[in-house]
């Protein structure tokens, strides 16, 4: 048996359709946490990135920060915090978070430092508050690069809300983790389709919005 | 058995054979990784029309879990360092080969035609000119690569073993002893950052060509 | 062989393998440290994962020696199995054994999977340790149920009690197998009922409530290690053996609590009792 | 009027961008900054709106402290144009036009409607608004700049360096635009360039700064031209000083001679009276549009052989064109005669070089009049 | 001698960037092509060092088909030099310019002092070898990439628009080296430019190239100024056209008049015999320097107040100096006298605007005389 025909047993099963280990009960409890960390994740990185990047300060203590946080291991984070912290899902956010801060953070900050600087001078020029500079000016230039950060962190924090389950919590990973301990493929290989196709959702999703959202003078110019 | 440095035998390592193979476990496969990347993204700059198909197989892959990995390579390989490694060296493909397609592309034009009017063939431009100009974006690649492999490395606790300082934060939850965990933790955080900071000095010593201001992230 | 196995088992070196949970590589140490003792060559493969892994790794070659309990590995092998005496386990053992593998004596320790419910669960429905699993058929719908993820889909597990008890939980939480989430687990009451080992110290210390197993669903659950034919030698083979016949439930009780309550090293535990033993 | 009173701008790691300018700015005129690159053009033009503050000194616009008010304010009574525009990517033409009456409070409507008033008078076709900056060509883009400065009718207008991105001939035709704008408009327009031809054809004054940021000169351009004050100011003039300068001397007052024009169809009589009038006759078709120079004796009457007249150069045209072009017309035919034009290009008369010489030198003699005037009040 | 023969160049999207051009480029002389922005001028370049192929026509250098030699090899005979020079920013400058000696196989040490002694030919101080591109100015930069072109001692340069990203002044110093380094090595050279001065200043030859690959004109500088070959060619050289001529026109011939010349200490007698020999006399220092014109009678033997002398403008070398050099001193003036000085700036005579205009009529007579035999022949 080949890894599609894995994928294939899993999905006719209908036993994998219904109830708590159900697939529409996991892929919304993964959806949830994975809803949650992004958001948290973005309430840090996104303010602090486009602080930093607006004024120009603090490069240097951002760029620590941030290889402190992706050197940090996410699944030791988790135990430790389990450790701590005990069972629930305050263990498993922390995690994410530290994962999906750096690239939004980072990106954000590039971002918006590297938005060409005439025109922002232009709008000092032209009397604009400083506030109305940042978010009528810098942030929609550099929307493109900032939803990218974000759709890294949205892919990562996908892919590792799996961990989730080795605390027993929910979410797709929960397929994974018992078909190992069960030797059973077709759950692993069930999950992480489930996995890749959520983050393949994502992107999609962060491709619409991009359409939506970045003004089709940024996007032309931009990548050509 | 308590103090800080102190393993519990199940590991079978002291925490120095750890660190030595958290460090292999995470550095070889990032190595292959980046042996892959080359010609695949040197094809990539060659022919545009495959760098997007090449871009979403490496996103796909990077989206499933090592775990799933492991579990599947398991059958194939054991309960070894490969198992652990192989994904490591597949997540590696998605930094890497947009990191040198871009760092190839960014090659400024002229100093191609410059090249180009010398008389340079196309495996000379490209050993001379486009890699080594490519140079500070590969090795802002690796710098990431790097980084996240040797955080993922933990994860391969969870098939016996296999996740080298990740081992000890099984036995800090077994034997109840948190100062496991937080030694696991920070270790393989300082690892990921003297990584990083030895790569920025590569970069350093690498590029001397390179205006020297600030420090690059 | 598989080449790419990774394992260690070649030419003179024995790997003894064990499963992740603290016990097993308690057995692993002890039988390890007894074969050491014999001057033989050991490798250590400890807290590999479940007995699905571990069986097939004995299987391929990646492992030589491995402790295991024999009820849950003829589950393992045939669900439908329900021997009544350690001879009829044994043979249906045997029955179904690799070719390739053999079961040495089996000890007089047993550390059984258990249904176990903790403090407040058994207040409130007024269970006690002489309640048995098939007094939680009315309420079951209330409770949830915590194990390692293998009990999920184990004939020692979800499904026996369904099928032998004809108990339907409210859901099932996987957590692991005895460890410290199902302790947490318990205590914290995320779940009510859990799979806790009969030899694990805290059922006391926490005041959990085994219940009792009238129809035999968890079976024998001798230690016994299961071993590679013609990968041990004899003296290996006569040293398992003794070790199988000193080792008792209430020695591997009294050894899991030094492990578990009093956080000493297994490897310690195991070459210091092998001493007393006189094995070592 | 703006008045710069001895200001100083010492930037934090120690460089002094301007040393101790003083410069009177005045209403409704272009005032060019010029200098070699680093002498503090920019330094000083942006200490004018506040986007740089002086180290010491300070700035008066109509004689009230540019400090006194909020410097948002300030701002927003100033427009400002930049090289490459600075237009803002994410917005269309029309909205960047529209961005500080939207600012100052304007409706939506009122400000587009305001924008696209302004595209015409820039010179910008309105099916443009919708597009967005990418589209355009760099010399449109600048025109747009141009016109999101003049959005909010702010009296003052800074320019630092705004033409300087794009081909030669764009540049012209923009230069030429915004002489038309401040015709129309008459702004107070401080402008830098580090082109001393645009500084020269756009001033109305014209402050020569030199590195270090102090002022070599400030003078009208045709004062700069005649009396460079020192040895850098005559360096960073150039070679053409003269001629350049003939560029103010107007052409009107040349005294232009008819006799010398004979039609192409002109009968013998005519010929033989005009051959005594000048040295060379100059052809003209039907029209009296020149066609070029004979000497007398080659004309045949009735039977012009065009390609044996000679090169007529390039004419000019009298009161608009300047003794520069005069002259250039005359040194550029082999007979040494300049041809004076209409404006619909029929030939109006022909003027030698010698007279043109000596309308020159009696122009010197009005400047120095002038001068001497000035001089004595 | 190169010799483009009716290439066309289609780009794959249909772009026609070059258009049946025919262009016949002399040995050891500086070609310059030059045109408006997309007209065709890199794409012509190019086609000689095969860096883009021609999709009809064919290129002959020395009389042989370019595309008979290897690509390579035939590139390693042309230096190529560009905008922002195109230096490797990761190799030093020594080691840039080394680069095709190296490729041709010369040895580390041999390429090295051969970069060295190059570098001294461009006029870069060689305690920059060691550096790096991002260390230098724009125009050292420049200079870096002319010394890599000619590192292999090639016979032919190709230059596209090599000086349009340095500022004004330093441009003009890298033409003026280019003008020496030619001199002394007289290199072929094919030079791109949009700008029309650097074209007439540099070219020996200026293919004038319009939108759509098309060639307008061919000819050597002065001819271009004098006989535009039609209105395109005739706007793209801009207003100046007659004056800028003159630039070709020697003042070796021009006749110096002595007698106007006083010193300032002249005593009474000197001066009442000079009175009558000009309207001005000009002045000038114990060491024979002008200082300045006045009218004879308003001077005084033996002193001399300089205050009252009248500009006498920017003086001419005869001989060095064109006509244009002349008349632009002559027309600074108010007394509309030029001044000749010798090279060390002693005032050898003068000459008035009206002989200067002679002059120049008999200039344009010889160059008709010459275009009438060139006609003839
Ligand atoms: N923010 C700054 N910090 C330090 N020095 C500065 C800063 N801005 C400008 N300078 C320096 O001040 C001097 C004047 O700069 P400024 O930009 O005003 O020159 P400029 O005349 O506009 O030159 P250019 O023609 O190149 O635009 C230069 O030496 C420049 O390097
Ligand atoms: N690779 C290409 N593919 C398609 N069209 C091209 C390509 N290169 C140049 N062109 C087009 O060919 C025409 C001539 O280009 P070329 O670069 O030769 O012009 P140029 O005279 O050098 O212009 P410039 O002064 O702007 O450098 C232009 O219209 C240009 O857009
Ligand atoms: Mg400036
Ligand atoms: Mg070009």
């Amino acid at each position: 048996m080949n890894v599609l025909d894995f994928a294939r047993a899993f999905f006719v099963d209908s036993a994998h359709w219904h109830g708590y280990d159900g697939i529409p009960t996991r892929f919304a409890e993964h959806i949830g946490y994975c809803l949650e960390a992004l958001a948290i994740a973005a309430a840090i990185g996104l303010p602090v990135g486009l602080l930093t990047g607006h004024t120009g300060r603090g490069g240097n203590a951002l760029a620590f920060l941030a290889t402190a946080g992706r050197a940090l291991p996410s699944f030791g984070l988790l135990v430790l915090m389990f450790i701590w912290i005990g069972l629930g899902l305050l263990p498993v956010m922390i995690p994410l978070v530290v994962l999906a801060v750096p690239p939004i953070l980072v990106t954000t900050y590039e971002a918006v430092r590297s938005v060409d600087p005439s025109p922002v001078d232009a709008a000092r020029g032209m009397g604009m508050p400083e506030a109305r500079v940042l978010f009528q000016v810098e942030v929609p230039v550099a929307l493109p690069l900032i939803l990218s950060g974000l759709r890294t962190a949205a892919v990562q924090i996908v892919s590792t809300a799996t961990i989730a389950a080795y605390v027993s919590l929910g979410g797709l990973g929960r397929y994974i983790i018992d078909g190992l301990y069960q030797k059973d493929y077709e759950k692993v290989v069930g999950g992480a389709t489930l996995v890749a196709g959520l983050a393949l959702v994502t992107l999609a999703l962060f491709w619409a919005v991009s359409r939506l959202a970045v003004s089709p003078g940024v996007r032309r110019s931009g990548r050509g | 058995m308590s103090g800080f440095f102190d393993l519990p035998s199940d590991l079978g390592q002291s925490w120095l054979g750890l660190v030595g193979l958290h460090l292999r476990e995470a550095l070889l496969p990032v190595l292959a990784g980046l042996l892959v990347s080359l010609p695949v993204a040197q094809l990539c700059v060659r022919f545009r029309w495959i760098y997007p198909p090449v871009l979403g197989i490496a996103t796909v892959l990077y989206a499933i879990p090592s775990l799933a990995f492991f579990v599947v390579l398991i059958d194939y390989f054991g309960q070894s360092e490969t198992t652990v490694m192989i994904p490591l060296a597949l997540y590696s493909l998605v930094v890497l080969v947009p990191a040198i397609v871009d760092g190839v592309r960014s090659v400024p034009p002229e100093t191609l035609a410059a090249a180009q009017a010398m008389g340079f063939g196309a495996v000379r431009r490209y050993f001379q000119v486009q890699l080594p100009l490519a140079v500070p974006a590969i090795i802002a690649g690796l710098r990431v690569a790097t980084v996240s492999s040797i955080s993922l490395v933990s994860v391969g606790m969870l098939i016996g073993n296999q996740g080298a300082l990740g081992n000890m934060l099984y036995a800090a939850q077994t034997y109840g002893r948190p100062a496991l965990a937080v030694n696991a933790v920070l270790t393989i955080g300082v690892l990921g950052m003297l990584a990083d900071a030895a790569l920025v000095l590569l970069r350093f010593l690498l590029t001397p060509w390179m205006p020297r201001k600030g420090a690059g992230r | 062989d598989n080449p790419l196995t990774g394992g260690k088992a070649d030419g003179d070196s024995v790997v003894v393998g064990s499963n992740n949970f603290p016990e097993s590589t308690l057995l692993a140490d002890i039988y390890g440290e007894a074969l050491k003792a014999k001057g033989i060559k050991v490798t250590y493969k400890p807290n590999i994962g479940s007995r699905e892994t571990t069986y097939g790794l004995i299987k391929n070659g990646s492992l030589t020696v491995m402790p295991e309990f024999n009820g849950a590995l003829l589950a393992h092998l045939d669900k439908k199995a329900t021997p009544k005496t350690l001879e009829e386990t044994q043979d249906a053992i045997n029955a179904k054994l690799d070719s390739r593998l053999t079961l040495l004596d089996p000890a007089p320790a047993q550390s059984k999977d258990s249904v176990t419910v903790n403090a407040a669960t058994a207040e409130k429905y007024h269970l006690t340790d002489k309640s048995s699993i098939a007094d939680l058929k009315d309420i079951a719908g209330d409770l949830v149920i915590g194990g390692s993820p293998e009990f999920q889909a184990r004939q020692q597990g979800l499904e026996g009690l369904k099928s032998v008890y004809g108990l339907e939980f409210k859901s099932f939480k996987a957590l692991d197998t005895g460890g410290p989430l199902t302790l947490a687990a318990l205590k914290k009451n995320a779940v009510q009922v859990a799979d806790v080992f009969t030899t694990d110290p805290n059922i006391t210390k926490e005041k959990f409530v085994v219940l009792q197993d009238p129809k035999n669903l968890f079976g024998f659950q001798n230690v016994q290690p299961l071993v590679r034919k013609g990968a041990l030698p004899e003296k290996g083979v006569d040293a398992l053996n003794a070790v199988s016949a000193k080792l008792d439930t209430k020695t591997l009780l009294e050894l899991d609590t030094q492990v578990q309550a009093e956080k000493k090293d297994p490897l310690d535990v195991a070459r210091a009792w092998l001493k007393s033993a006189g094995l070592g | 009027m703006i008045r710069i009173d001895a200001v100083t701008k010492r930037y934090p790691d120690g460089t002094v961008a301007v040393d101790r300018l003083s410069l009177e700015i005045p209403d409704r005129a272009i005032t060019v900054l010029v200098g070699p690159s680093g002498c503090g053009k920019t330094t000083t033009l942006r200490m004018i709106n506040r986007m740089v503050e002086p180290t010491e000194g300070s700035i008066l616009l109509d004689g009230q402290d540019i400090r006194q008010q909020p410097v948002n304010t300030l701002r927003r009574s100033m427009g400002y144009v930049i090289q490459n525009a600075g237009l803002f990517p994410h917005r269309t033409i029309l909205d960047n036009i529209a961005t500080v009456p939207r600012l100052l409070g304007r409706s939506r409507r009122q400000a587009r409607d305001r924008a696209a008033e302004l595209m015409e008078r820039v010179g910008l076709d309105t099916a443009l608004a919708k597009r967005y900056p990418y589209q355009l060509s760099g010399g449109q883009q600048q025109r747009v700049g141009v016109a999101r400065a003049l959005a909010a009718d702010p009296p003052v207008l800074l320019m630092d360096e705004p033409f300087s991105a794009v081909d030669p001939v764009v540049r012209k035709q923009l230069q030429d635009e915004l002489l038309r704008i401040q015709e129309e408009l008459g702004k107070t327009i401080v402008f830098v360039t580090h082109d001393i031809d645009e500084a020269i054809k756009l001033g109305t004054r014209v402050a020569v700064l030199r590195t270090g940021g102090r002022l070599a000169q400030y003078a009208a351009p045709a004062e700069l031209l005649s009396a460079p004050a020192d040895a850098f100011v005559e360096d960073f003039l150039g070679a053409d000083r003269g001629i350049r300068r003939l560029s103010f001397f107007p052409s009107a007052g040349l005294e232009l001679q008819t006799a010398p024009l004979v039609p192409a169809d002109a009968d013998a009589g005519t010929l033989a009276a005009r051959a005594t009038a000048a040295p060379y006759l100059l052809v003209t078709d039907p029209d009296g549009r020149p066609l070029g120079w004979s000497e007398p004796g080659r004309l045949t009457a009735g039977a012009v052989d065009r390609e044996r007249l000679l090169d007529y150069g390039r004419p000019f045209v009298p009161g608009t064109d300047s003794l520069r072009a005069a002259l250039d017309g005359a040194v550029l035919s082999p007979t040494g005669w300049a041809v004076a034009v209409d404006g619909e290009g029929r030939a109006v008369g022909v003027v030698s070089q010698q007279v043109i010489g000596e309308a020159i030198r009696a122009a010197h003699g009005r400047v120095a009049e002038r001068a001497g005037e000035a001089a004595g009040r």
